[in-house]
């Protein structure tokens, strides 16, 4: 497979094609309709289905391009015992400065080889259930022409071989997050949860520029061949500040995209999204991109610990103090965005501690998993015609099956039970954390794991055991099962969820790590003494043992939950009392906003209006204003000259020419 | 003091000729009569180019400036039934005196600055000669070569004179 | 005897025979001619009194005119009205100088190309002449201080121009073929060949639009019907020379017959071969002579022709007139002149 | 003094003569411009000046012998039609408004 353009290329043409086709229908049905087209207009059959093809088949194409690529690729570095020179193919150049030009080029080595797998497998079965979830929706064609120039910039920013054509892809995932959590732009929160992830990310942004530079003041160059001159640490610059610096720049970038503390306000917001939306954009691809590139750089990062301590400590960070969020939503969606800030926290702490294979290993079993609760909550809240809120379902279990099924094994693999995929990677992490001797970075993430374990069959729980609470028609006793284009994704994704992790079954248990080897050619090892095998084993068993903790917590408080009315069970009330203001303050997510609203946002419009108002209306418009005056009382003094009649113009202009003739005569 | 030819006679009446008429076209109250007179001169000014060895100009004189620039002034005066200049005497003698005043002093200093003016030695012409048998073709060539562009030009000038004189000349601008 | 003189005397003598033979012989004879034609045309015996033939009818009715009363209205505009005629005459007379009218005669050992002045602007000054003639209307109108006059003199100018653009332009591709403004060289480039081989080379084959067009305008230029607009009886009274009388009415009436005989003289030099014809080689005297009678021939037929469309045709309505000028024969002249190019360009013609 | 051309015979008539000429015409133009009320006259005047400078350029060709100058009156010429044309149409519009061209009368150039 020589031709890896046409990866990201064919959702691009399925954009344009899908928008174009879009617009021009919908300015046709706004003509014969004498106005704009009114909203909840169901497309033509015929419409909705060529959307679907068009969506869906490019992507699907480029799913099969990716994988053409990528399986030799695969086996080859397997077998190879240093694994195969990373493939990269130059399509045109970009830009030339001088005697530096930045290539659109296209590289496939381990690490996108990876990411292309799960984000192209997963994108296809989301564009699938959209199919299926969509179909009410009005602005279809919009829904998927957005969705498919999403996967066109996550394929360029996954198979980008320099930072500028990787920041291009950064910048397009967002504008299409940005798109499409804005997609129902006539509610006001939709809109406003749009602008605010637009924002954040500019912050994260704004150092990932600064890093992209540094990047090359560093090595002199921006395309990925720095990695190579960071591991043989062939550096320009002044090496360790300016690397520490660069880190913390680039990991800056990867915080406002991978919803890191403080940046992380935007992605709970981000769910006023499409379901499918939050399940391919705000969990399974886009906010892994930070994660992304941090492994990326990772030979760079590997060369200042400090940065690395830093990314690990703020990994862990938002990893707890999300889940503790999470502990107390009632949103279905909102838990499962927490979970998913939580869940890369823990990438970034694998990060941190150096198991950066290990990380990426997190990023690819969590799309799985992730993916398909998200989607089954899609199918939850389709069924209960749009009800978020956990206290009015219950019951549910029996109404829609297939959901319900899919769900609870994504639900095990993420609380890490073995041996399903999310074990073998959050274990991975938690042992590489053991391992490199942070202590406190384990203890933190085994509490993590349990609190996971905790919300998310909590979650479980409320939703589907139970009896049916809500009344009133559109609840739980008329849920139903939604179409097969949703329920077979779900199950593919459930099966994954299953079987991903097999791809990394450690050493200990008889595994051979091969996710690790594999990743070896392409992110950094900093070598990490091994443990023996059998604290390994015993720290698996604590895990595990702390997840099921978890789970059965869980159960006991909210699972049993018996009367209709009542969401939760007595013990759980009396915490909530006894925990009294912490508790409040968990449930209102750290009043993190209001933080942030007070110490960033309305000092900044204070001086906004200092600028509106003093500044520029009384200093600019008053200079304005000042010649403006002088202009007109010139003026006023010059018109007695203009009598009107040309005859005295002609004579002016005429004397005028002859002193010039006179001048130039005499002189 | 070349000797008097033939050359010499036609010019001293042609350029008698241009200078009268051309002051009668200036004194003259009736503008048909001015329209005349101005006629008048370009004959004398054909000559006069006949004898700078420009015939072709000569003709284009007659041709477009007498011919069609020319009656297109008579059209309007005749269209707007201009009669005598207004009889009331002018209202503004100072425009008036200072006026001619100037166009004197003008005139003088011009012709001063004229003849004062380089002038090319004997027998040493720069530039192409002018193939006295039959310039035109030189003309054309010269059109369609060094002065293509302003030709170009020239040719949408005139459309766009054409059409702004239409769109000037209509009852009603709506 | 100095050359100089011989040359001036050459040149008047050449003056002398061609006003000579226009005024004193064509002229006359084709007042009476036109009258006869009408005659024979409406199917009655015309003027037949006046010596054999009527033929002195010419010599009687200018006799008349110049014994007739010189009747000039009054708030008319005396000067403009006495000369108008003048400058409608003089242009009319001075068109003849440049026309050759026969190919070089042989005479005191002296070459003698017969045409007056053979100017290297022959046409532009054909054209030039014409385009001051229209002056001579106009100020007719104008200055006889009538309606019916001014009127007529507006609509002449208005259609001497119209027509003269299409006519001008018609004759441009002729220029174009022959690569020259003189008119000798338009001649002998007729003379020069042959067309598809067995025609002469006479611009009335490859240029067969344009003679077209140039045939119609001249009789719009000529104020000749169908195209009499300016005079015409029946709307305008006499158009422009309504108000004029005795020989300043004379004055009007020979210029339009001039005018119709220089037209005709230009028609057969652009288009017909002036005067040389095919196979025809005599030098010396006989061969001078010969081409004038040739040239003569021609051009009587187009006077001829003249007269035969008059009292055949019925007035065009003014607006149909300008319609065909300006949206009919303006393009097709354009179209003419861009193909004559580019054949030019191509070394076809 | 003459320039001589090859091809050209010298002239007969000093070209100076020729340039008083045009500047005498220039300024009798020009004190037309200045002087007359009628607008379509102080139009011929301005017609007058420029021939006079056409003159002026004819001369300088034949003196220099070169086909230049006479360009330059053929261009001066065409766009002499141009001109004409928007002009006069202009005048026709001010009568409509105003029935009169006596550029003293409309005076509306002023504040």
């Amino acid at each position: 497979m020589n031709q890896l353009w046409l990866i990201p290329f064919l959702p691009l043409a399925g954009f344009l094609l899908n928008g174009l086709v879009a617009l021009v229908a919908s300015s046709a049905r706004a003509e014969n309709e004498s106005g704009a087209d009114h909203p909840g207009a169901p497309l033509p059959y015929a419409q909705r289905l060529f959307h679907g093809i068009v969506g869906v088949g490019s992507v699907g194409l480029a799913a099969v391009l990716s994988f053409a690529a990528l399986v030799p690729y695969a086996l080859g570095s397997m077998r190879a015992p240093e694994g195969l020179a990373p493939i990269v193919q130059t399509v045109y150049t970009w830009m030339a400065a001088g005697d530096y030009t930045v290539d659109v080029a296209f590289r496939l080595d381990a690490l996108s080889a990876l990411m292309l797998s799960f984000v192209t497998f997963v994108g296809t079965l989301i564009h699938v259930y959209s199919v299926g979830y969509m179909q009410k929706e009005e602005g279809y064609g919009r829904y998927f022409s957005y969705l498919n120039l999403f996967m066109f910039a996550m394929l360029t920013l996954v198979l980008a071989d320099s930072l500028p054509l990787l920041f291009v892809g950064w910048e397009g995932v967002g504008l299409c997050s940005y798109l499409l959590i804005g997609y129902y732009y006539d509610k006001d929160f939709c809109a406003a949860a749009g602008k605010k992830a637009f924002i954040a990310n500019r912050v994260g942004d704004f150092g990932m520029v600064l890093g992209i530079f540094g990047v090359f003041a560093l090595f002199g160059t921006a395309d990925f061949s720095f990695v190579e001159l960071a591991k043989r640490q062939v550096l320009a610059g002044n090496a360790p500040l300016g690397v520490y610096a660069v880190c913390l720049l680039l990991f800056l970038g990867a915080c406002g995209k991978s919803a890191q503390v403080p940046l992380h306000v935007w992605l709970p917001d981000a769910m006023a999204g499409p379901t499918p939306v939050s399940a391919l954009i705000h969990a399974a691809t886009m906010v892994t991109a930070g994660v992304y590139l941090v492994a990326r750089c990772s030979a760079l990062f590997v060369l200042s610990p400090d940065a690395l301590t830093l990314v690990a400590w703020i990994g862990a960070g938002t990893a707890i103090f999300a889940a503790t969020i999470g502990l107390a939503q009632n949103d279905i969606k909102k838990v499962l965005a927490y979970s998913t800030v939580s869940q890369l926290g823990y990438m970034f702490l694998a990060c941190g501690v150096g198991a950066f294979s290990a990380g990426m290993f997190h990023v690819f079993t969590h799309a799985f998993f992730k993916a398909c609760l998200f989607l089954g909550s899609g199918s939850v809240i389709m069924s209960m015609h749009h009800e978020q809120d956990m206290r009015k379902m219950g019951g549910l279990a029996g109404r829609i099956p297939q959901t319900f099924r899919t769900m609870l094994v994504a639900t095990l693999a993420i609380a890490g039970v073995f041996p399903l995929a999310g074990f073998f990677s959050k274990d991975m992490i938690l042992g590489s954390a053991a391992a490199s001797g942070h202590w406190a970075l384990y203890a933190v993430g085994l509490f993590t794991a349990g609190l996971t374990a905790f919300y998310m069959f909590r979650l479980v729980s409320m939703t589907f055991f139970g009896k049916a609470r809500g009344h009133g028609h559109g609840h739980g006793e008329h849920a139903h099962e939604s179409p097969p284009t949703m329920t077979v994704p779900l199950w593919i994704l459930a099966a994954f969820s299953v079987v991903a992790g097999l791809l990394g079954v450690p050493v200990a248990l008889g595994g051979s790590d091969r996710i690790g080897r594999f990743l070896e050619a392409s992110v950094a090892h900093p070598e990490i003494h091994e443990m023996s095998h059998g604290l390994e084993i015993g720290l698996m068993l604590l895990s595990v043992g702390v997840a099921v903790t978890g789970l059965a917590w869980a159960w006991r408080w909210y699972g049993k939950a018996a009367g209709p009315a009542e969401a939760v069970s007595p013990e759980a009330q009396a915490f909530h009392e006894r925990t009294g203001a912490l508790g409040r303050l968990v449930a209102n997510k750290w009043n993190v906003d209001e933080g942030i609203e007070a110490l960033v946002l309305s000092p900044f419009r204070k001086i906004g209006t200092f600028l509106w108002r003093g500044f520029d209306a009384l200093f600019i418009d008053g200079i304005a204003n000042a010649s403006a005056f002088l202009v007109e009382l010139l003026g006023d003094l010059l018109r007695f000259f203009t009598t009107g009649h040309v005859r005295n113009y002609a004579l002016a202009f005429t004397l005028g020419f002859a002193a010039l003739v006179a001048y130039v005569w005499m002189s | 003091m070349p000797a008097l030819s033939g050359e010499l006679v036609v010019f001293g009446f042609a350029s008698l000729l241009v200078l009268a008429f051309a002051l009668l076209m200036v004194v003259q109250k009736t503008p048909v009569r001015s329209v005349l007179s101005l006629v008048v001169t370009f004959f004398g000014l054909s000559v006069l180019a006949i004898l700078l060895a420009a015939p072709f100009i000569a003709a284009l004189q007659i041709f477009v400036y007498a011919g069609a620039i020319l009656v297109l002034f008579l059209f309007v005066i005749m269209l707007l039934n201009l009669k005598e200049e207004a009889a009331d005497k002018d209202d503004r003698p100072v425009q008036r005196t200072l006026g001619l005043l100037v166009a004197l002093a003008l005139g003088g200093l011009l012709a001063g600055a004229t003849l004062r003016a380089p002038l090319p030695p004997r027998g040493t012409p720069t530039g192409t000669p002018i193939p006295m048998p039959d310039e035109i073709p030189a003309l054309g060539r010269l059109l369609f070569s060094d002065y293509l562009l302003a030709f170009e030009v020239l040719s949408l000038l005139l459309l766009v004179a054409a059409v702004g004189a239409l769109l000037l000349s209509k009852r009603r601008f709506e | 005897m100095s050359p100089a003189l011989a040359a001036a005397l050459e040149g008047a003598a050449k003056i002398a025979f061609v006003w000579g033979v226009v005024l004193g012989a064509v002229l006359p004879n084709l007042i009476w001619v036109e009258r006869r034609m009408a005659g024979l045309i409406q199917d009655r015996p015309g003027p037949n009194r006046v010596g054999p033939f009527g033929l002195f009818q010419a010599i009687a009715d200018i006799l008349k005119m110049f014994m007739k009363e010189d009747v000039v209205p009054m708030y008319a505009d005396r000067l403009l009205h006495t000369i108008a005629p003048l400058i409608l005459l003089v242009p009319a007379m001075s068109t003849f100088a440049v026309i050759p009218f026969g190919s070089s005669i042989r005479l005191f050992d002296r070459d003698i190309s017969l045409v007056v002045a053979d100017v290297n602007i022959g046409i532009l000054y054909v054209f030039a002449l014409t385009s001051i003639g229209i002056y001579g209307l106009v100020l007719a109108g104008w200055a006889s201080n009538n309606k019916f006059a001014l009127m007529g003199g507006l609509r002449s100018s208005a259609q001497v121009i119209s027509y003269e653009l299409a006519m001008g332009i018609a004759a441009i591709s002729v220029f174009l073929a022959a690569g020259s403004l003189r008119l000798t060289k338009v001649v002998e480039y007729q003379a020069s060949g042959t067309f598809l081989g067995f025609l002469p080379l006479w611009n009335c084959f490859p240029q067969a639009l344009g003679c077209m067009i140039f045939v119609v305008s001249a009789f719009a230029e000529t104020n000749r019907l169908p195209f009499d607009h300016p005079e015409a009886e029946a709307e305008l009274v006499a158009g422009y020379h309504t108000e004029y009388s005795a020989f300043r009415f004379g004055m009007f009436f020979m210029a339009e017959y001039l005018n119709l005989i220089a037209a005709s003289a230009m028609m057969a030099t652009l288009y017909f071969g002036g005067w040389s014809l095919p196979g025809l080689h005599l030098t010396g005297i006989p061969g001078g002579v010969v081409s004038i009678a040739v040239f003569a021939a021609k051009t009587g037929f187009f006077i001829f022709l003249f007269v035969w469309v008059r009292w055949t045709l019925p007035r065009f309505r003014f607006d149909q007139l300008m319609n065909l000028g300006w949206k009919v024969f303006l393009p097709l002249a354009l179209l003419n002149l861009i193909v004559t190019g580019a054949l030019v360009l191509w070394g076809v013609i | 003094m003459t320039g001589v051309l090859p091809g050209v015979a010298p002239m007969a008539v000093p070209p100076g003569a020729f340039l008083v000429v045009a500047t005498l015409l220039f300024a009798i133009g020009l004190a037309g411009a200045l002087l007359k009320r009628n607008a379509l006259s102080i139009f011929l005047s301005i017609e007058l000046m420029m021939n006079a400078v056409n003159l002026l350029f004819l001369t300088y060709a034949r003196m220099r012998g070169d086909l230049a100058g006479q360009m330059i009156v053929f261009f001066v010429i065409a766009v002499a039609a141009a001109e004409a044309a928007v002009g006069l149409a202009i005048f026709v519009a001010l009568f409509r408004a105003h029935r009169t061209v006596d550029v003293d009368k409309i005076a509306l150039l002023k504040w």
